[in-house]
């Protein structure tokens, strides 16, 4: 798992590159809660180059969206491969992250 | 070809998932389920061992036997473990409100064609999920 | 993370090696090992479960048993098989003129730092593998 | 293991796509010495949708390369990804083949 984030106007673009399973999430995790230190007023996590996620992974986005809601700051997800956004869809989450196509798009 | 399984046992340690979906993937586009299947079915079988993982080992050491059945048009997964025993119900309904968690049964029932929970008379827990060809 | 391997039974049988490969090359990545590397350490083992069907077992039925032991810098690849003993002696130089076969002992040994063959009390061939992190 | 046949102008270009072990490789080489019944001049074979090749495939190349010259025509593999070219350099083989880079440089 490959972390790189990048301070953008408003906020910070993260992107995670490779696998989000039980293995690689509390990574995530961590690094997230780590930004979200910083208070951004907008996350942005790029999703584009993750080719696999699993419930773990999307636990840790639904406890970034809680922890950036207490900030009253954004999450953005952006680039969902289309098997990602099915699971977002089976666990009736693709209304509740503001889900975007591109990071222009996010940064809007 | 007629029906063939493969057994594989292995730590319950999250390091070894990836290598566990990977065997997992190349059985089912073996038996020809499209990939978007396939991709489902991986999901399904890394939740289970997950929980396995997680809740009946607790994060403690502990082995995983996991059988791969192919052949007549389903592929059959078998999860053994000898964590704390386990009974399922209530838990295949999405949570109500917004938390981090409770999403992997769920994910599996929606997955597989059939999923039961046992617990052997040798001490075991007993997952079996079936996958039919030709179904989302 | 300390060592830890994983064990997988199969039947000697083609349909199964892409999953055995897919399985291998994940343990690789996991070890640290670089894509060419995993590439030439997965071809090594396929090689060596085909000639496992092909000549130990004749293409007849029967079980290979594949451990995948990461760790301690290395990956340790140990193959059971129950059919006929084999003698590797003078297996390994690459075929003189230009023939279709004879390549995969000489691969083998090509890629792993460590090669053995024994042939174990209980009547098992066993194929022992390793190749070190860090090595071509 | 997918496999296309194209004729054209001087021979025949087969596109294999997939990867060839021991369960692929019998059917490449039934499709191949059907082909080379047809005694084509030249056999071009564009391997650069074949991620992985084994030594049942690389056996299936020196059957074929043997039939061919005894039939006066001609071999030539085209689009060999890196790891596969390697695999026919360890088996010392690559000067004994007619590696092309692309189907046109084979055709020329
Ligand atoms: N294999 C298992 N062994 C013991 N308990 C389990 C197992 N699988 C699931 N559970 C229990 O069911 C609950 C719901 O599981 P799941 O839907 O996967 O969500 P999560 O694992 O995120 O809690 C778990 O919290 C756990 O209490
Ligand atoms: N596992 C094995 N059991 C029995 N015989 C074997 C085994 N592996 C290799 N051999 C013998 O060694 C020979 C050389 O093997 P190899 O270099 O892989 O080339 P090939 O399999 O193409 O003949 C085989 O032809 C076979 O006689």
């Amino acid at each position: 798992m490959d972390i790189t984030a990048t301070p953008v106007a408003g906020g910070m673009v993260v992107t995670l590159q490779g696998e989000i399973d039980l293995y690689s999430s509390p990574r995530v995790r961590e690094r997230l809660l780590g930004l979200l230190k910083e208070r951004p007023s907008r996350l942005i996590v790029d999703l584009s180059a993750v080719p696999y996620m699993d419930s773990s992974g999307i636990a840790t986005f639904v406890e970034m969206l809680q922890q950036v809601r207490k900030q009253q700051g954004a999450l953005r997800l952006v680039g969902l491969q289309a098997n990602i956004r099915e699971v977002f869809r089976f666990a009736r989450l693709e209304q509740v992250f503001a889900i975007c196509d591109t990071v222009d798009a996010a940064m809007a | 070809m007629g029906p063939s399984s493969l057994t594989v046992i292995f730590p319950a340690e999250a390091r070894w998932l990836a290598a566990i979906r990977a065997l997992v993937e190349q059985s089912c586009l073996l038996t020809g389920f499209a990939e978007e299947v396939t991709y489902r079915v991986k999901l399904a079988v890394d939740e289970a061992c997950t929980n396995i993982i997680r809740h009946s080992y607790s994060s403690r050491s502990g082995t995983i036997t996991l059988d791969v059945e192919v052949g007549n048009g389903a592929m059959t997964f078998t999860l053994r473990d000898r964590g704390k025993p386990f009974s399922p119900e209530g838990q295949s309904d999405l949570p109500r409100e917004l938390k981090p968690g409770g999403l992997g049964m769920p994910l599996i029932q929606q997955v597989m064609d059939e999923v039961e929970y046992s617990r052997t008379p040798g001490g075991e827990n007993l997952l079996r999920m079936v996958k039919r060809l030709g179904r989302n």
